[in-house]
């Protein structure tokens, strides 16, 4: 059954859902805001003004700053509601080739993954009032009094000192990265966006003109490119870059339009200090 | 169990002071986890049946059901069994005195999390990942550190480490059993009601 | 500290269910250690001499002196303070369920924590938790209760209790002293693995 991305906003208006973007706790959550929000039209919305609110929302979230993994879950948040605005652009009626068929699936794939994502989050705020309730019960749990505790069975010893501590060194020792996608290292180094910015700068300041692609092509990790990525927008934000692409997903040329010399100076906190 | 006869014991609950409700009043205050009826039973030597008629009565009476005055302790069933705690009501005074918070808050994501485990276990860190649309090995050793996940298994195709609630999740929440969860399905659209979408929508 | 105003709290004590007796027996509940009159009287922003004439009053009560049936709990004036323990009468069935189900073995999960806190002392449940991945307190509570570990201080910054190992423990270990405890490197993987994560080890 294919059932249009329409069906949840109707769903989302009659039981007055809504996903406030105070508490943001992963792409879906987001996803589903935004999408409530501008009623699910996603032809309609523009991405560029869905960035303009995701970075107005990071910048009023707290005096920290935000940092790379909430900026990296945006990237997903962006590129699924391309695939979303992709697959709405087409028809919904006669489907006539496997390529549009396919497309159909996938949003209708997507769209049922929102919607049980959605009952989850219900869900969830019964185990949060649940969790509430029990707060304020404390439970008894107490050492035993001496008296008692000397009737347990004494206590079979075969440990040495030499087990105890490879015992330790295994408990100590970093656990190995979990089987399949790990994504930790979006999470893991720091990576200062404000550092990437100035990087940036002294590169263009010295070629007025470069590509995006010239100015990652030394980054190394992707987390680096995520940084100048996010750098650039920050700078031009702030007027010192500007961008040209001569065709949709053509080459991305980066010129420089800033000051010659001196500090660049950012008007966002962005992950100083608090980048984890 | 309840066959144990008393000259074996030592003790007759009956003839204890208090009787049987104090007995199951002494054990309870060294007990630092739930502990289900049957094992009180065992250790009382008296009938599964009469231990749980006794817990009701002493919850009731600390809750102050017969008019006596309401206790600043109640007795309730929840994970595997009967166990002690300080009353809600007294909550405010109790955490005044406590320094180990348990109190601390759970995030939204962590709710969510829990949420997809509690009711998809045993499920994987992949599979809930899935379900959240973002990483949740984080919030998933979060839960694990407070003891509300842990591992259950291992998947036999995949080889990857299967996550279900614990009986401290249960306790915690209030519930005797994972058929206590409330259910999922009201919180999903009925088929017909998509089928009727869609049609009004063509 | 009895001064402290009743606006500044949230709460009054006489007016909770049960009343200042009742937030008594809430605290009473949850106090592993016997506590101070003064700190009840702090905690409860009551009179130290009040909190003193309920305590007795409670204490009486539950040994049945007012006529009421006598309780499994009594409320004892031990050491420095005031605590709640199961009443001597019971001490037979208590006996039998502190030791049913028990065995002379450590788990392994016991076992690990031990040389967690062996290694990393005076550390708080927080930190063995955070390191073991799994929530360690009633593994710590079996580690006290069998005189491994003991409470051996508080952090400045969060008031968490620490732990460390005891006389006992190094006993049975065959040690004289912890700087006797061998070496961790030799059991940890290969130096190249760990170059940058040294830093965590330390």
């Amino acid at each position: 059954m294919a059932t249009p991305p329409d069906a949840a906003d109707q769903r989302a208006g009659s039981h007055g859902f809504e996903v406030h973007l105070d508490v943001f706790s992963g792409p879906f959550d987001l996803l589903l805001g935004l999408i409530a929000k501008h009623r699910l039209d996603i032809t309609e919305v523009a991405l560029a003004q869905v960035t303009d609110e995701f970075l107005a929302y990071l910048r009023a979230a707290d005096g920290g700053g935000w940092d790379l993994s909430q900026a990296s879950e945006f990237l997903v948040v962006a590129a699924t509601l391309l695939d979303l605005k992709a697959a709405r652009l087409l028809p919904t009626g006669d489907v006539e080739d496997a390529e549009d068929l396919e497309l159909l699936e996938a949003r209708d794939l997507l769209f049922a993954r929102l919607l049980q994502y959605r009952a989850y989050k219900e869900i969830a705020a019964d185990l949060a009032e649940r969790w509430a309730v029990g707060a304020r019960s404390y439970p008894r749990a107490v050492s035993l009094e001496p008296h008692l505790a000397a009737l347990l069975p004494d206590l079979v010893w075969t440990l040495g000192p030499d087990g105890l501590a490879a015992l330790a060194a295994r408990a100590l020792a970093p656990r190995p990265a979990p089987p399949g996608v790990d994504l930790s290292h979006l999470h893991a180094p720091p990576v200062s966006v404000r550092e990437q910015a100035a990087v940036l700068a002294d590169r263009l300041r010295r070629h007025p003109s470069m590509s995006f692609r010239d100015l990652v092509a030394d980054a190394g990790e992707p987390i680096v490119v995520v940084a100048r990525f996010l750098a650039l927008l920050e700078l031009f934000r702030d007027g010192s870059v500007a961008f040209d692409q001569v065709v949709a997903l053509g080459e991305l040329s980066v010129r420089w339009t800033g000051t010659s010399d001196g500090e660049i100076e950012l008007t966002t906190d962005y992950d100083e200090g608090n980048a984890s | 169990m309840s066959e144990t006869r008393v000259d074996e014991l030592g003790f007759d609950v009956d003839e204890l002071p208090g009787g049987a409700a104090a007995a199951l009043e002494a054990v309870l205050m060294v007990a630092d986890e739930p502990v289900p009826a049957v094992r009180l039973a065992s250790v009382l030597a008296m009938p599964t049946e009469r231990v749980e008629e006794l817990l009701l009565a002493l919850a009731a009476q600390y809750r102050g059901d017969g008019g006596e005055r309401p206790r600043g302790f109640e007795l309730r069933h929840a994970g595997a069994g009967w166990r002690l705690y300080s009353a809600p009501a007294h909550a405010d005074v109790v955490g005044r005195f406590v320094v180990d918070g348990q109190t601390a808050r759970l995030t939204q994501a962590a709710l969510e999390t829990l949420a997809v485990v509690a009711y998809r276990q045993p499920v994987s860190r992949g599979q809930v990942s899935a379900v959240r649309g973002v990483n949740v090995d984080g919030v998933m050793r979060t839960l694990s550190t407070r003891g509300l996940v842990a591992e259950v298994g291992q998947d036999q195709a995949t080889g990857a480490v299967l996550y279900g609630t614990t009986g401290y999740f249960l306790e915690r929440m209030g519930l005797t059993s994972l058929d206590e969860l409330p259910a999922l399905a009201p919180h999903l659209p009925a088929l017909s009601e998509l089928a009727d979408l869609d049609e009004g929508l063509r």
